[in-house]
């Protein structure tokens, strides 16, 4: 019961750092910025997510597959974001040529 | 020794539906056979059509439940008379087209995909002729949309895009309104097939909507006056096959499923029948002023297909109006006389365009080239159109202004009347271009005016023609295993 | 209420949102859209259809919705094929008249 | 009196959201905005089905509705730079009065709806009693691939003329003068992006295959799994700019993974007729693999479906491509 109490907490925190980091999207002045806000916050949150989940269903098996989802989750998240990234510095370069 | 094989024993009723699957992915992995794939699943198709219509002859009623499993829960096909006389105008045009196909010489572009679309086409179809099932019947008909879409850009003009285009997105509307419809259905009922709704629809306040959500799906998708407005375009820019099984046969699968549901299986209200007229006779109007209006030979035809199935509508909503008056056989008569001949006229004018190199219509007797079959193919079946004994088209319209006699519902036998006029209107426009050729002189003997691509046309059209004289025989294989009355395949 | 209302509600609101859309708005890219929209609304119809209070649902309208998500993909690739090539035309068009 | 359930505030919500994100989406001024916004709505309309229980519609509209039609509606938008807007719209009055009757129909169905108790037992008892000869252990799946094979039969075939139509329109276009059909500017390229690759590719084929093998057993399939596998077909396209490899046998190859699932659907199911049963009548012992196979293959060519639909154009022929190459102008 008091273990539940736990998981749902850090269940609560993965969607706190969730909130946060759509505020970023939202507020941040520019797109590095927002880039910046949504894949730490968001990686972290959902990481506490997974944890609290797997916590709660307690099966090795279930955890198992939630650890696999929040790797590939945040090795996407990571690759996207350095996509992203990379594609908006050319484009900047460009205008500053320009 | 000759192996014997027991006829009988075969189950024919997927034939029609996988042979051409088969042809078509044949075609599709070996681009270079494609043609030879094409024909072949045509031809087995045909005779498994022919198969199941000696069955339905016999008085057989043939079905299966595939898989083994019965409904509600499995799919059965199922064939009757209306069945098989759809499957029997499958097989005569698609056989036409598919000849007049392979007689032209091909070309440069989109040649070998259009046999795997035109078969892929043909297995949609006959698998909507066959199914009892609604949501099977929605999803032959999603096969149909697709592979006629691809069908229709083959020419490559940016005309034939948008004309797809818009086809494409009317199809689909008419494919989410159905399956609202089927949703509400299996909400009320939980059942899917045909012949369990028919003892159930109308007992649920649903119904109603659900009823008009697959009635308007089906009547977009079959251009039904006022939701034409996709079908000019997308049939005068394809090419001339893929306009005469565009126009001669996919407009006929969602009428002929709309006729199942309306007459066979939803009981239909005195006030939907008029509304089906109402919509049938401004059908009639449009697309006859349009016609007359039209300044290419190609468009003046699509605009009369609006106007036919104005017909074809105004005969449903009057059997629906007037059960006594008992005029579903005379539209379904109109619709094969309707499929004949506008594939001959499409074929015909293709081939007129081919040699006079354009469809103009007000420059069509200033050619030397004289394309002399194709025009009297063309002239037999605009005759067949305009309904004069003894062609099947003057079947169709008999039985409906008989049974509109016998209702006393005059209004009806004048706006049937009325759409004949104007047909003659129309057509005579090219008719009298034909007759007056001779104004310009080409050198004697420097072309034939014919080749064998004329040949699939003519016969249509000479079948359009004469079929009127076999009239009795056609009505009684409609009324085989009587179709709308029982639903064939009902499981107690 | 009970979810079965809720969620009616939606699936018919969103079909008559894409339904009018689809007939009103002036690009086609977004029409597609719109349909995509209203393909949900009959889609929840279905899924309630097959709900039931208290669990084990009815898979025949799941199978069905299924089947019509494939559909509908399939349909909108065509319709978003030919977008792309009547853009292409009117370019080349454009380029040949000066 | 009993306090608000929950959950209910929770549909409330999770409902109000949908449509609003739908209205958002459809009324959003930027293309891009657009499709991003609907890919949203299809995330969420999928958790509202999870909520439904209905699972495996759920998997099949993240991964094909949201997912798929997503990435089709970005990749046009990338073609086509923005969206064009029809030169006639439709007048004010005509909208005024379309927006009348749909809402009148809304209304109407909607009241008719809620009017209308839901059917009581639907199919239920109908699959229930079925299972045990249906060779699966999940009921959706043994509707899709047995109790009513045939309409999933014909949703592939529907898959496959969208490929042939989407390969008629490409040939439409004059190549020589067109742009390209290609994604140069979004290719996936560089360090980081090949190891994420040389990761996710094999991850992905991994969680298609499992999709399609947890069919047999629980929410998945061959549909869900194909969606999966197509997402790493289309990775794999974009780290070569959006294009098939330029080999001799991707033609070939790709006409054959497209025809596989109608194929051997159709194999099994005209051997079924042959072996004494009907077309599609599995005989109950072999049903199992039977399933499985047909599954494994139509996951294939969904994968291969998809991806094509994607690309939306036909792979060049090698020699065609060795002529072009002065002529391309990608970086």
């Amino acid at each position: 019961m008091i273990a539940d109490f736990l998981w749902l907490g850090l269940i609560a925190a993965g969607l706190i750092f969730f909130a946060a980091g759509t505020l970023g999207l939202l507020r941040f002045p520019d797109l590095f910025c927002r880039l910046h806000a949504l894949t730490k916050a968001d990686n972290l949150g959902l990481a506490l997510v997974a944890l609290g989940t797997a916590g709660l269903w307690a099966t090795p098996a279930a955890a198992m597959k939630l650890a696999v989802i929040w790797a590939l989750v945040a090795v996407s998240a990571a690759t996207s974001g350095h996509m992203i990234a990379r594609h908006a510095r050319r484009a900047w370069r460009q205008e500053d040529a320009l | 020794m000759i192996p014997q094989i027991d006829l009988a024993a075969i189950d024919w009723m997927l034939v029609p539906v996988l042979a051409p699957l088969l042809g078509a992915i044949a075609g599709f992995v070996l681009p270079r056979a494609a043609t030879a794939a094409g024909m072949a699943g045509l031809g087995l198709s045909a005779v498994g059509s022919a198969a199941i219509t000696a069955q339905v002859r016999t008085g057989a009623a043939p079905s299966t439940a595939i898989g083994g499993w019965e409904p509600p829960l499995g799919i059965v096909l199922a064939a009757d008379g209306l069945t098989a006389a759809f499957l029997l105008l499958t097989v005569v045009l698609t056989l036409a087209i598919g000849t007049t196909r392979a007689l032209t010489p091909a070309p440069a572009r989109g040649a070998a995909i259009f046999w795997p679309l035109m078969l892929l086409l043909v297995a949609g179809l006959n698998g909507a002729f066959l199914s009892t099932d609604i949501f099977n019947i929605y999803v032959t008909l999603e096969v149909a949309a697709l592979a006629a879409v691809g069908l229709a850009v083959l020419t490559g003009s940016a005309a034939a895009l948008r004309a797809a285009l818009n086809y494409l997105l009317a199809g689909m509307l008419g494919g989410v309104l159905i399956l609202l419809g089927i949703g509400l259905l299996f909400h009320a009922h939980g059942r899917l097939d045909l012949a369990g709704l028919a003892a159930v629809a109308g007992s649920a306040p649903s119904d109603g909507i659900a009823l008009i959500a697959i009635i308007a799906g089906l009547a977009l998708k079959a251009a039904l006056f006022p939701l034409h407005a996709w079908l000019p375009a997308a049939h005068s820019n394809a090419q001339a096959p893929v306009s005469a099984l565009l126009s001669a046969l996919v407009l006929k699968a969602p009428l002929y499923v709309a006729l199942r549901l309306w007459v066979g299986v939803l009981d239909p209200a005195t006030a939907s029948g008029t509304v089906l007229g109402v919509m049938g006779a401004g059908a009639i109007l449009w697309g006859s002023v349009q016609a007359l209006r039209a300044e290419r030979l190609k468009l003046l035809v699509a605009y009369s297909t609006v106007a036919q199935v104005g017909l074809i509508s105004l005969a449903f909503g009057l059997s629906a109006a007037n059960p006594a008056a008992i005029a579903w056989t005379g539209a379904v008569t109109l619709m094969l006389a309707h499929g004949l001949a506008k594939a001959a006229m499409f074929m015909a004018a293709g081939r007129i365009v081919e040699e006079v190199g354009h469809d103009r219509i007000a420059e069509l007797d200033r050619s030397p080239r004289r394309p002399t079959l194709a025009q009297f193919s063309f002239a037999l079946a605009a005759i067949s159109l305009i309904g004069l004994p003894p062609t099947l088209g003057f079947a169709g319209k008999w039985q409906l202004m008989e049974g509109a006699v016998r209702a006393d519902a005059w209004i009806w036998l004048a706006m049937a009347m009325a759409g004949t006029l104007l047909s003659v209107g129309y057509l005579s426009r090219v008719l009298v271009g034909f007759l007056r050729f001779d104004r310009v002189r080409g050198a004697v003997g420097e072309h034939q005016g014919w080749t064998l691509a004329d040949g699939p046309p003519l016969l249509l059209a000479v079948t359009a023609f004469g079929a009127g004289l076999f009239a009795t025989h056609i009505i009684a294989l409609l009324a085989a295993g009587a179709p709308l009355g029982q639903l064939p395949g009902a499981m107690q | 209420m009970t979810p079965e209302t809720i969620y009616g509600a939606t699936g018919i609101a969103l079909f008559a949102i894409g339904l009018y859309h689809a007939l009103v708005l002036p690009s086609a890219l977004r029409r597609i859209v719109a349909l995509n929209v209203a393909s949900v609304g009959a889609g929840f119809v279905m899924v309630i259809a097959a709900w039931r209070p208290g669990g084990g649902a009815d898979p025949v309208p799941h199978a069905l919705v299924i089947t019509g998500i494939v559909v509908l993909v399939a349909a909108t690739a065509v319709a978003l094929a030919l977008v792309r090539a009547l853009h292409d035309a009117d370019t080349t068009e454009t380029d040949d008249t000066p | 009196m009993s306090p608000p359930d929950p959950y209910l505030l929770l549909d409330l919500g999770l409902a109000a959201t949908i449509l609003v994100l739908a209205l958002a989406a459809l009324r959003q001024r930027d293309s891009f905005t657009m499709a991003v916004v609907f890919i949203l709505f299809g995330l969420l309309v999928a958790l509202a089905w999870v909520r439904l229980d209905a699972p495996d519609v759920a998997l099949a509209e993240a991964a094909i509705g949201a997912g798929v039609t997503g990435a089709l509606l970005l990749r046009t938008l990338r073609h086509v730079g923005g969206e064009r807007r029809d030169p006639a719209p439709v007048p004010r009055v005509v909208a005024g009065m379309l927006g009348l009757s749909v809402a009148g129909f809304a209304t109407l169905g909607g009241l008719a709806l809620m009017a209308t108790p839901r059917h009581g037992t639907g199919l239920i008892p109908a699959v229930a009693a079925r299972m045990d000869q249906s060779g699966v252990e999940h009921p959706v799946t043994a509707v899709l691939l047995n109790f009513r094979a045939y309409d999933t039969l014909l949703e592939v075939v529907v898959v496959l003329a969208a490929v042939m139509a989407v390969w008629a329109i490409d040939r439409t276009i004059d190549r020589a003068a067109a742009p390209l059909p290609y994604l140069p500017g979004v290719a996936l390229r560089g360090p980081i992006a090949g190891a994420y690759l040389r990761l996710v590719l094999p991850a992905l084929a991994l969680i298609g295959a499992y999709l399609v093998w947890i069919g047999a057993y629980s929410p998945g399939g061959a549909f869900q799994g194909g969606a999966v596998l197509a997402a790493a077909g289309v990775l794999s396209a974009l780290a070569r700019g959006g294009r098939w490899p330029r080999t001799a046998a991707t033609m070939p190859l790709l006409r054959g993974s497209l025809v596989l699932g109608v194929v051997v659907f159709t194999g099994v199911g005209i051997w079924a007729a042959v072996a004494g049963g009907g077309v599609l009548h599995y005989p109950p012992a072999q049903a199992k693999p039977l399933i499985l196979l047909i599954e494994a293959s139509v996951a294939l060519s969904i994968a291969a479906t998809l991806t094509a639909l994607f690309l939306g154009h036909m792979p060049q022929p090698a020699a065609r491509i060795a002529l072009r190459k002065g002529t391309t102008n990608d970086t």
